[in-house]
């Protein structure tokens, strides 16, 4: 999309650690605490430089314990600090997810709203690098399930940077989660530097014929599928959804019920994706509009496998995606 | 060799065990007319951890504590009449009636519940105390926890985090020697809790958990090595529930007889017997104390059944915080 | 439905209980291992008396150790043995979640088919018991999500009993989840004792007006609501998953096929839910067989509150199903 | 004192070691060649403690390793052709390429991987001392981990469980002194690791990891205790990474001059002198066996090369067990 904001160009590993020294400076409740976040430089070198920059109490290594160090970042919060938890992969987080769970999203309903966990948890999320079953997770649309959370997924360089303010502004947990194939993908950063709104999806490119739903890693595939469509004479509008949890329905149901036509597109295991709750949003809230049933293209439901030709036969490619939205163009009214 | 104290504070440490027993005596009653519901773990016996170790603890501190919360509540000024209105599931309680027994809350006094999951609470102990440490605020945070609580992974992640970076947290373990019905035995190899500690190079000590001085004493004495910038102490309180793990026990682990001869050793009528003997209180006070917690509890029957039942309309509130609160 | 096999009556507690007793008299490398199922007698008496039965070694009491034990479980079963590892309620799975997601469900895959992890895993789960938020968690739909694992959620006596067999004869890890107040519930045990199928959904009452599809707690609910849409001339099919991964997708879409409307009733939080997963899959493989968008029953998207009134307005009520299939009658063609 | 063991013994341990160092070396070569894609993390300067770890172990023994593990699975006689070819993401890869540098698996020498979570092969080979104990089996399990491993709640409840049923593993940690870039010193507050173990009443000690003897009269006397019924025993390896962690580390967190130093004491060097100093082996017999190695190698590597891609028809197989299998 078009736009008039002056911008500089930047990766998404940089402008997520321009938004921590930016969080960091103005205010002194934030601190980030993690594995290797400091003297390593980062698992995925976005904190470098930051240790020597605040110091080793505001960027803070911490020993290889997931549920202890998660569970202090809720404890921190409690106290109305500013934590950042970075837990290195999503493959680890399920180590932390009875704190998860059981605390950081409870806590404010089970008090009856006296406490607040004002935390943010980032983590690196999904596959394609050849990593294998134990670290090629992309969990973020079960993460989406739990109530008392919030889910983010930053897909552009804008939201890496723009989507952390807020996330700390909220009174209540975030998690946000960075597709590690995105680090290093460069865009446009507005140089006002506003925090962006994260409560609703946006449409990266309008269109008439089908809506591309999508979010966070995928979104460069479905852009991509939607050229390939132009090309073939098909306009595609594609909604990153962004906010994974709460779902932006309104959003998704005015695009739907306007294109008649979907197809949902996540790194998840199709079955109990994120993927499904969209279709059965549409199906409850847009049925009599639809000329054809809502396509998904999920990840194949296996374990990552390492090899490179069955990774990429178990993930969402741009061919699985096209085939996907032409299969829904022909069937149906 | 401890002082005896004075004697306000020492029928002051009478009155809140006392306190704690008749509540939950009455908590009994309560369940069996089914006015509480869901799971009921009481402190009976081992009233004397919670009221020593508190003295110790300023307004400013912080406390989390388990499911068996009734007594940290209570010692802590949690008012007893907002901790049975929560039982009863009312607006009135201390989490609105959301949390029940095993969730008691109250922020005004730091105290920040109330886990059912073992361990769970001992994360947030350590983050309390970073937040503490960060900010350079001379303040404790006091985490209580079974001694089943040890074998789970998170007590370990605990005591690591709070040793290396020397955080005011005070470990208050306590041992009565069953969690659930596994006896501590039969749960870890090494049954000696403090060598645990010695594995972190935490500071640490059993103490008699019977013994109301003895807690007091002990607890002051590791609060104030926190306070000194110390780091993390560990405190094993040796102790005992004389009543089942919760409403549904059959309690077919331990001998009736091992329960009789703890009984032998109740913490409240062994100081009720110091007292006595030290001429601080006699039977007419005891009887006095006993009239007015017995209207104390009767009292806060009476607000929690006075309370009102939340309108179901209000069901999503607080899953989020509300921009006003 | 009316059967000739001849069966005693007994409860779901009892009937779990035998199963476990008959496979370890069957088969010495069944052992059982889980917090407090000996000496205490099992949390919900499930275990109970076996601890005499069988002694302390096949009947194991472990620490509070979740992710330990579970992972000893694994380790057991690729070593050939067939651990039924018990832990107390699903609230506290999430501590053992990593062996679960990262370990179990994994191994074969990863290692190319070599291992193999006959593992059986029993949890009690759900709510309704007024136990609050961090003891009243629904999450077997979410479990299923998983690839590698089994899911099963007996919801009547015969399957509390009938199950365990089969998913010990599995090479692979079986999850069962036991909903805790179906324990006291009485139902027909045939005498004979055969294993059931662990692959298909059954018809539970057969209809032809709209298909109720529901599992485990909530089969009562749906029961009740179907009788009571019968009284008012409404003749709902219901149909009982049993398996919740893999879906028995076919009797699902055959149901729906014929019947054209279906509401799908389950514990779990809404968003993200096992319904989103079935209605997805009904708009899929049945979109043009639809007169009505699907239904679905689920619990309010909060932790469990403790109070009663609260909770009965979380969770799937009768007359909440009742209403869902009155509406999904009302609409469409 | 450790007696010097027999001539083809020591030559055999010599090999071993450097069978490991080269393979490596050629995993860097074929890493920057893209031939090998994913997380790599290289054991060279740790090859005395598998190496030695591994003599006390028999076939019916188990093995459980990290995503560290080529050294333990060459050591354990899973062939080099075969760990090449998994790396290759071929289907004559020991885990059919499914699993690739971090999960070598090799049922029939009971090699249960490769595993890419941090202390999350403990439970497991926990598991595998239980099935053996309860069928009366005199068998080990040897578990290799990290120092790292040791802040996580896994080691610990693993510690426990394998102490209280007294069950044959053998806890191996090679302590190189960093996970990742944290130095031990800054995740343990207690870095004695052995008094870990004390925790658990283990017996515990520590080992020279860069003395193939040591390692392996160590590893013999524990695996002996642990076969005798003697329980669970830990063995701390002090050890030192000389490459990065994996293919991505900067190695910002230590000077050059410590692994400098470290090289000095280089296992593989180390032995050669001796064996050159005990007449056991000469300058010709180094290069005879180099080029024997070199030759293993060059075989496994046209192996994995001409190794065959799983066609991606079969991408669904084995997610659970076939039939047949
Ligand atoms: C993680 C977890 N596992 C299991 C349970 C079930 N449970 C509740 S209390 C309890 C025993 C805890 O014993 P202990 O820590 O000694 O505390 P006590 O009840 O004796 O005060 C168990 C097993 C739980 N709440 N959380
Ligand atoms: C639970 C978990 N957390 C984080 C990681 C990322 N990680 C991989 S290796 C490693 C360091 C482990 O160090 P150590 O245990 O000492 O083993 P070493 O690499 O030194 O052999 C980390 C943090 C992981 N794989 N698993
Ligand atoms: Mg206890
Ligand atoms: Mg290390």
């Amino acid at each position: 999309m078009t736009t008039t904001t002056p911008a500089v160009r930047t990766t998404y590993r940089d402008a997520m650690r321009a938004a921590i020294r930016d969080a960091m400076q103005r205010d002194p409740r934030v601190f980030v605490m993690g594995e290797d976040i400091g003297a390593y430089g980062g698992c995925y070198a976005v904190t470098k430089g930051l240790l020597d920059e605040f110091g080793p109490d505001r960027i803070r290594d911490t020993p290889l314990s997931e549920s202890g160090f998660v569970g202090a970042g809720i404890g921190a919060a409690l106290a109305d600090m500013r934590p950042i938890v970075e837990i290195m992969t999503v493959n680890f987080s399920m180590l932390a997810l009875d704190q998860i769970l059981n605390n950081a999203a409870t806590l404010s309903y089970m008090s009856g709203g006296q406490l607040h966990v004002p935390l943010v948890i980032r983590m690196t999320t999904g596959a394609g690098r050849q990593l294998g079953a134990q670290h090629s997770h992309s969990l973020e649309g079960w993460y989406a399930h739990i109530p008392g959370i919030t889910v983010l997924a930053p897909a552009t360089v804008a939201d890496a940077y723009g989507m952390l303010g807020p996330a700390l502004d909220d009174p209540d947990p975030v998690l946000i989660f960075e597709h590690g194939t995105l680090y290093n993908v460069e865009g446009e950063l507005p140089v006002a530097r506003d925090p962006v709104d994260i409560a609703h999806a946006a449409i990266r490119r309008p269109g008439n014929d089908v809506t591309l739903i999508t979010y966070g890693g995928t979104l460069p595939k479905v852009l991509a599928a939607a050229e390939e469509l132009a090309a073939a004479g098909v306009d595609a509008e594609v909604l990153d959804l962004r906010v994974l949890r709460p779902l932006d329905a309104d959003a998704i149901i005015t695009s739907v019920a306007r294109t008649r036509r979907a197809v949902v597109v996540d790194e998840g295991w199709r079955s109990g994706s994120i993927s499904a709750e969209i279709s059965a949003r549409i199906m409850e809230a847009a049925f009599y509009e639809l000329d054809a049933p809502v396509g998904r293209v999920c990840s194949a439901e296996v374990p990552m496998p390492y090899a490179k030709q069955l990774e990429d036969a178990a993930l969402p490619q741009v061919a699985g995606i096209v085939a996907a939205v032409q299969e829904v163009l022909r069937t149906g009214g | 060799m401890t002082v005896f104290p004075d004697p306000d504070h020492a029928r002051d440490l009478y009155r809140e065990m006392v306190r704690i027993r008749r509540f939950e005596e009455r908590c009994v009653e309560l369940y069996s007319a089914s006015r509480i519901r869901g799971f009921l773990h009481l402190y009976i016996g081992e009233e004397a951890v919670a009221v020593g170790a508190m003295q110790s603890l300023s307004a400013d501190d912080a406390v989390v504590a388990t499911y068996r919360e009734h007594g940290h509540a209570l010692a802590r000024g949690v008012p007893a009449a907002s901790i049975l209105a929560e039982m009863f599931g009312k607006l009135e309680g201390c989490s609105r009636g959301r949390g029940g027994s095993m969730h008691l809350f109250d922020r005004s006094r730091r105290f920040f519940g109330g886990n059912a999951i073992v361990a769970g609470g001992l994360p947030i102990a350590v983050g309390l105390a970073l937040a503490d440490k960060l900010r350079g605020e001379p303040r404790v945070t006091a985490c209580f926890f079974g001694e089943g609580a040890v074998a789970e992974g998170e007590f370990h992640e605990s005591m690591n985090l709070a040793a290396l970076w020397e955080l005011p947290v005070l470990f208050c373990c306590e041992n009565n020697g069953y969690a659930m019905g596994t006896a501590l035995g039969r749960s870890e190899s090494e049954t000696e809790l403090t060598v645990k500690a010695a594995g972190y190079r935490m500071p640490a000590w059993s103490v008699d958990g019977m013994d109301v001085l003895a807690t007091e004493s002990a607890t002051a004495r590791a609060a104030e090595g926190v306070r000194a910038g110390g780091g993390p102490h560990f405190l094993e309180f040796r102790t005992y529930r004389f009543r089942a793990h919760s409403m549904y026990d059959p309690e077919l682990y331990r001998e009736k007889s091992e329960v009789e001869a703890w009984k032998l050793r109740d913490p409240i009528a062994a100081w009720r017997e110091t007292l006595v003997a030290h001429d601080v209180m006699d039977e007419a006070a005891v009887a006095a104390t006993d009239a007015e917690i017995a209207q104390e509890i009767d009292a806060a029957v009476a607000f929690a059944d006075a309370g009102t039942l939340e309108p179901t309309e209000d069901l999503l509130r607080f899953v989020h915080t509300e921009p006003s609160s």
